[in-house]
């Protein structure tokens, strides 16, 4: 029991790590909290689908277009709406979430409802560890959670680009003043937003069935994990996905499985009401009194 | 004859993620004092006086006003025990006319209740007759614009304003006249003189030295967060540390 | 326009005078002045007389456009103070929880149990609201779009207060008339009492939180005990709203705490001009129809919000309000450059 | 300052608009039904007669339902009409979508669509109906004040005919033709003892949806086990949208159950599927999960369905031969939607759909009148032999399931077996074969 509930808790955390990874990345670098998310994630999903299925393309090559597909829609929905409501945080929220919406019900009224839209597993085959069963793709869900971590904390840490990003989510003025262009700046990690949804998407949707009310969970969870770990701090969100992971695990088991879902919503508030900058995160602005 | 303690602040320390923005500062100010607080750019100046007036939490140490432990009490309550305070960076309500900005502070519990002499009467009178004593006219529309239109030397004096609506008994100036124009400098001299002249006591951050030395009777300077002169203003000029801190550091900024 | 040409405004007539002096200047300027009010009120309460044109159907349309109504003024109040509501469902669910257990377990009458839920809901949602009230911004907001959903979890979690199931069987309002009826005096009232207490030096404390929390801290007031005044008195309508419109429909569940009532209400806030509380009132007397006649579009309706919440947000963030008062008041006019005053 | 120009401009627009909207539709039609009250016989007019779909047209179950009504008054159309007042009138389908599948959507929202339909259309009849359970139950006083016979084919929750039965004069309107949970309980009780029967399992896990009904029947299903010696080794409920079900598949596997009782009707619910085979649960799954009805489905999973045991609620969308109308259903859907329609075809709703259009038809036809309480007094009398068997309402109101097609209505099972085929297996007598062991049980 024990064991199985360990293994499944690092899948659930690398799942709920993959899914708001992007969210938290271009929250943290350029302070949009982009509500659209869920909205990418769906629509990386179906685009994988149809490239895959419909057109036929080798799946490789599908989740590549798609990845890159993605990046591009971020970009342009920065581009084209959120460069112009920059700054108050408010319509930020409003143009983006709905952007989501509007992707998300523009599908469900297209027909995208009902049950035959799926992705196919990376990986066939399973393993077995201490008679616990666990199928290769979750194994790669955790691998490519631990690898695009690591990418993110070497790229932000290590690379120029990075450092440039992260300069500016620290202190625009100042970034400004050494010649860093702050639209350039979010036009980028809006991107790679975007790119981090598309993987998260070919990676978990193959687990289930793609449907729409998928990223409506998905903003949620992500809005929790971002929250609990605290922004701009890659160590943060990873606690807060274990924490929160291995929390739904264990409520799950011992109590009940239809408490899983308030956990999410427990911890949005319990963090906020308690340390609002989050696990590890050091807003100085928020520890401000008022 | 023995001076009264009115503010004691001992050992006061905050850090933000490792950087010691205070650390260890201890001074007092007796009644009837003022004390000027200079030093370089990022030297914790306005952490230290954000502290004092609660704005902060302290990492540790305390803060005692006359006679009370007031370390890390909330804002509005250092308010109403006669802190009044003035913001570096602006911070008025740019949405309103002038004046309307000083009915918030007229409407606060120290005002209302606590002041001997009952109540203020018509706030909006009291507001415009308070904005002319800073300094704007009233025959003219000004006290009557939108804050938001109005320059940036009559928010500094408005802060001021803002400040003297409370009858506070310790006044707490953080840059007060940066960003006013010579002329806006030597006019307003004259009111701060005349507000210790009524018995209050002040803190004041200034960068403008010769001003400020017309104005305090002691000096603290401040560099990298700790304490590194006390005294009155001409034996603190007089301190090498000074000399070095203050300059140095003010040439390393410029460049 | 072409280089050279700017756009210039200039005022109406009336308007150089102050607000005080119209009164006794001439007929046709009280009409010009109060003319749009009088007629936006007189013509809200007609509208439950004309039953017999409308139709039951569109009488409940104009009923739950008025309850999104109460609910968007709750929203532009808690906007004044700088509080951003992302779940004015919290609210109601509240209110419709409450008045559904006064009236199903106390077996209060519907005359006592929603003023009751009223206030038991207001006053709880402002206990519930209070430890998080120091927060700002899209912070606040998170807290708000988070609740509701939490609420909703908790009671289809524990079964209490009827579970998944909800509690039905209600006792019903007197009459659809009575509902719109009372659903209107109210938007009217609330609009009304939000203005005038917005004008006093109490509202100007409240203003000048959305304006700078630390200056209202430096000068001496608790911001938290404010923003906490402002909840109670904001969420008072929405409580209501909720209370209602559970009577209405004889039936409380968790759909109480539905996505919709944070949507709509938030949408007519943005369309009509945040802060503006006629501005909301009119966003919502627009927004529900417009949505009841998208009905044949099914989900592109839901479409059609986010763009028109785009549109807003980026072509038009004052609000069709603030820009039709401006179109009321000013002439527009094309001028060369040249002509230039100074 | 705050001066309401253009607030009134709207608002006096908005009620022109209303003026307008309400003044040009009806008009022509109300006096259609007030004459057939004094007088029961119809003069023929010549008029269509107006059948209501007042739904979740979002959602697959209401998409598929509305096809299979439209299927069956194109039927119908193309015969003639139905016989009424001396001559041959036509149906005409009128629909409107109630948005309950959107999670956020309030119960008046739906009710208000209802209102809506019944106010502007005038319909002489509801098919399909509510979707909800809550909203079901709330519409049933507004059918009762418009006294408009309604047909419903998705709701399942029983306290519709517990209402019926207390309150018979007013919501004798209401009529349900899909299954109900109670009998989904014994469907699935019955097929647990045959299956415990002939494979000698006795140790079960039950897993639900957090709704009313699939809670429900998960219930009446632990109460058969417990009954019958059979050991429940556990009960779990999913929230909605719950996406990880490894907590109950350990606890399955650890507790040795051989038998996992799935009720779902979410998307996804196909993770549990996926996953107990990503786990080599050793168990057989028997249930209901919407994602694994449709003929598409074996694609869909990749395979992964074989040996699983899903119901269909009402045949109609599973072909059974003992069932000729069924396969003959199938067909003529697949003709007129295509294909990739009918393979993704929902297990719940279009059978009995398209059913209640000939149902009223006849109803229409006996009474010989559009009068609600004349049809719904012929629809009483109902006995009709339709694609999900033979049609007869209970004294209240609910179509009669049982395991003889020419004896009641019919719920059925059928078993995933490769290379991608459904093959009815229950009740026997429409079987096709016996149910057989998944391969991953059978060594």
């Amino acid at each position: 029991m024990i064991e199985s509930m360990l293994v499944f808790g690092l899948v659930n955390s690398a799942v709920l790590m993959l899914i708001s990874l992007g969210f938290s990345l271009t929250f943290g670098l350029s302070g949009v909290a982009n509500f659209s998310h869920g909205g990418i994630y769906l629509l990386a999903g179906y685009l994988a689908f149809f490239l895959f299925r419909t057109l036929g393309l080798p799946y490789f090559i599908a989740v590549i277009i798609t990845v890159i597909v993605t990046a591009l829609l971020g970009a342009t929905i920065y581009k084209l709406v959120v460069i112009r409501v920059r700054g108050i945080a408010l319509n930020e929220v409003i143009a983006t979430f709905a952007i989501g919406i509007s992707i998300l019900e523009l599908f469900r009224w297209l027909g995208f409802i009902t049950y035959e839209f799926s992705l196919p597993y990376m990986l066939r085959g399973r393993l077995t560890l201490i008679e616990t069963t666990l199928d290769y793709q979750r194994l790669l869900i955790i691998l490519v959670a631990f690898l695009l971590a690591v990418f993110l904390w070497v790229f932000t840490h290590r690379t120029r680009i990075g450092l440039a990003l992260l300069g500016m989510a620290q202190d625009e003025y100042t970034a400004l003043s050494v010649g860093i262009d702050s639209d350039w700046a979010a036009t980028y990690s809006f991107a790679l937003g975007g790119a981090f949804a598309a993987i998260a998407a070919v990676m978990i949707l193959p687990l289930g069935i793609i449907n729409i009310n998928i990223g409506y969970e998905v903003l949620l969870i992500a809005l929790a994990v971002t929250v609990l770990g605290g922004l701009e701090s890659t160590k943060g969100l990873i606690l807060g996905c274990i924490i929160l992971g291995y929390a739904q695990i264990f409520t799950s088991t011992f109590f009940a499985p239809h408490w899983k879902e308030a956990v999410y919503l427990a911890a949005i508030l319990i963090v906020l009401a308690v340390k609002p900058s989050g696990l590890l995160g050091k807003f100085k602005e928020l520890e401000e009194r008022v | 004859m023995k001076k009264k303690e009115l503010l004691k602040v001992t050992g006061l320390s905050k850090s933000f993620g490792g950087v010691k923005a205070v650390d260890n500062v201890s001074f007092t100010l007796y009644e009837g004092e003022s004390i000027g607080v200079i030093g370089p750019n990022g030297s914790g100046k306005s952490t230290l006086i954000n502290l004092i007036t609660g704005f902060l939490k302290p990492d540790s140490g305390t803060v005692i006003y006359q006679g009370k432990d007031i370390t890390g009490i909330a804002p509005y309550k250092a308010v109403n025990l006669g802190i009044a305070r003035s913001f570096q960076m602006v911070r008025p309500f740019y949405n309103m006319e002038a004046y309307k900005n000083l009915i918030v502070p007229l409407y606060s519990p120290r005002v209302k209740k606590q002041l001997k002499g009952g109540s203020y009467g018509d706030r909006d009178e009291i507001a415009i007759q308070l904005l002319e004593d800073v300094g704007f006219e009233r025959e003219s529309q000004i006290p009557y614009k939108i804050t938001g239109s109005l320059p940036h030397g009559y928010l500094k004096r408005l802060e001021l304003a803002r400040c003297l609506c409370l009858e506070p008994h310790l006044v707490v100036l953080d840059e007060l006249f940066s960003g006013m124009s010579m002329s806006e400098v030597a006019s307003t001299v004259p009111i701060l003189e005349r507000i210790i002249d009524e018995g209050r006591n002040m803190i004041m951050i200034e960068h403008r030295i010769r001003e400020l030395f017309r104005i305090v009777n002691k000096i603290i300077c401040l560099n990298f967060g700790r304490k590194i002169a006390e005294g009155t203003p001409e034996e603190v000029m007089q301190m090498k540390e000074v000399k070095e801190a203050y300059l140095g550091s003010e040439g390393e900024s410029i460049a | 326009m072409k280089a050279g040409y700017r756009k210039e405004r200039i005022d109406r007539g009336i308007k150089a005078r102050a607000d005080d002096i119209f009164a006794i200047s001439s007929y046709r300027e009280i009409l010009y002045l109060m003319g749009p009010r009088l007629l936006a009120v007189v013509g809200l309460l007609l509208f439950p007389l004309f039953k017999d044109i409308t139709g039951a159907y569109w009488q409940t349309v104009g009923f739950i456009a008025c309850i999104i109504a109460l609910l968007t003024l709750s929203w532009n109040f808690l906007f004044s103070v700088g509080l951003v509501s992302l779940g004015q469902a919290f609210f109601f669910g509240i209110g419709a929880y409450f008045t559904g257990y006064f009236n199903h377990t106390c077996g209060l009458a519907p005359l006592f149990s929603i003023p009751l839920a009223t206030v038991c809901g207001a006053v709880l949602c402002t206990i519930l609201i209070f430890p998080v009230l120091r927060l700002r911004g899209i912070y606040f907001a998170l807290i708000t779009f988070a609740l509701p959903l939490f609420l909703m979890r908790i009671i289809e979690a524990t079964g209490y207060l009827g579970g998944t199931e909800g509690i039905s069987g209600l006792q019903r309002l007197p009459s659809l008339t009575f509902s719109v009826y009372i659903t209107v005096v109210l938007v009217l009232a609330v609009t009304f009492i939000f203005l005038r207490l917005f004008d006093t030096d109490y509202g100007l404390v409240l203003r000048a939180i959305h304006d700078n929390d630390m200056s209202v801290l430096a000068g001496g007031l608790s911001v938290q005990w404010y923003k906490a005044q402002a909840v109670f008195l904001a969420a008072l309508p929405a409580t209501f709203a909720g209370a209602l419109m559970t009577h209405h429909y004889r039936v409380v569940g968790m759909p109480a705490f539905a996505v919709e009532y944070s949507l709509l209400p938030l949408t007519a806030a943005v369309v009509g001009g945040t802060g503006t509380f006629a501005g909301g009132v009119l966003g919502a007397l627009i927004l529900v129809p417009v949505s009841e006649m998208l009905r044949a579009f099914g989900t592109l309706r839901i479409v059609m919000y986010g763009m028109m919440l785009i549109l807003f947000v980026v072509g038009l963030p004052e609000g069709i309000y603030r820009f039709g008062q401006r179109k009321y008041f000013q002439f527009e006019r094309i001028v060369p450059l040249e002509e230039k005053e100074k | 300052m705050k001066k309401k120009v253009l607030c009134v401009f709207l608002v006096a627009l908005m009620l022109l608009t209303v003026w307008s909207m309400t003044g040009c539709a009806p008009k022509a039609e109300p006096t259609k039904e007030a004459p057939t009250k004094e007088a029961p016989t119809q003069v023929f007019s010549g008029d269509p007669i107006v059948i209501a779909v007042p739904t979740a047209l979002g959602s697959i179950e209401g998409r598929d339902g509305l096809r299979a009504i439209e299927l069956a008054v194109e039927e119908i159309n193309k015969a003639g009409g139905v016989s009424l007042g001396g001559g041959k009138s036509p149906f005409k389908v009128v629909s409107i979508d109630t948005r309950e599948h959107e999670a956020g959507i309030p119960v008046h929202d739906a009710l208000a669509a209802l209102e809506r339909i019944i106010l502007t259309e005038k319909p002489h009849a509801i098919l399909f109906g509510a979707f909800r359970s809550e909203v079901l139950l709330a519409s049933m006083d507004i059918i009762a004040e418009h006294k408009i016979p309604y047909i419903g084919t998705t709701a399942m929750t029983p306290e519709m005919e517990k209402k019926i039965a207390e309150n018979y004069d007013e919501y004798k309107y209401m009529f349900r033709m899909c299954l109900n949970a109670p009998y989904l309980v014994r469907y699935l009780s019955q097929l647990m003892g045959y299956i415990g029967e002939k494979f000698g399992f006795d140790k079960a896990y039950i897993v639900t949806q957090d709704v009313l009904w699939a809670k429900g029947t998960g219930g009446g299903v632990e109460k058969w086990f417990k009954e019958n010696g059979w050991e429940v080794v556990g009960f779990d409920t999913y929230p909605t949208g719950a996406g990880d079900f490894s907590s109950s598949l350990t606890k399955a596997k650890r507790g040795g159950a051989q038998v996992i009782v799935p009720i779902f009707d979410m998307p996804q619910s196909g993770i549990l599927v996926k996953q107990a085979r990503d786990m080599e649960v050793p168990a057989l799954l028997a249930g209901f999960i919407s994602p694994a009805a449709p003929e598409n489905a074996w694609d869909v999973f990749e395979g992964e369905l074989d040996g699983l045991i899903n119901f269909v609620f009402e045949i109609g969308p599973l072909p059974a031969d003992a069932v000729p109308k069924s396969v003959e259903f199938n067909k003529k859907f697949g003709e007129k939607f295509g294909e990739s329609a009918r393979t993704s075809l929902a297990g719940h709703a279009p059978g009995p759909s398209y059913d209640a259009v000939y149902v009223l038809k006849e109803a229409i036809e006996r009474a010989g009148s559009l009068d609600g309480d004349a049809i719904v007094k012929e629809l009483e009398k109902t006995d009709y032999q339709g694609v999900i068997g033979r049609v007869k309402f209970s004294e209240n109101h609910q179509v009669i399931y049982g395991l003889d097609p020419a004896e009641a209505a019919l719920g059925g099972a059928f078993q995933w077996r490769a290379p991608g085929v459904r093959v009815p297996v229950f009740p026997e007598l429409i079987a096709e074969d016996e149910i057989q062991l998944p391969p991953y049980m059978k060594n």
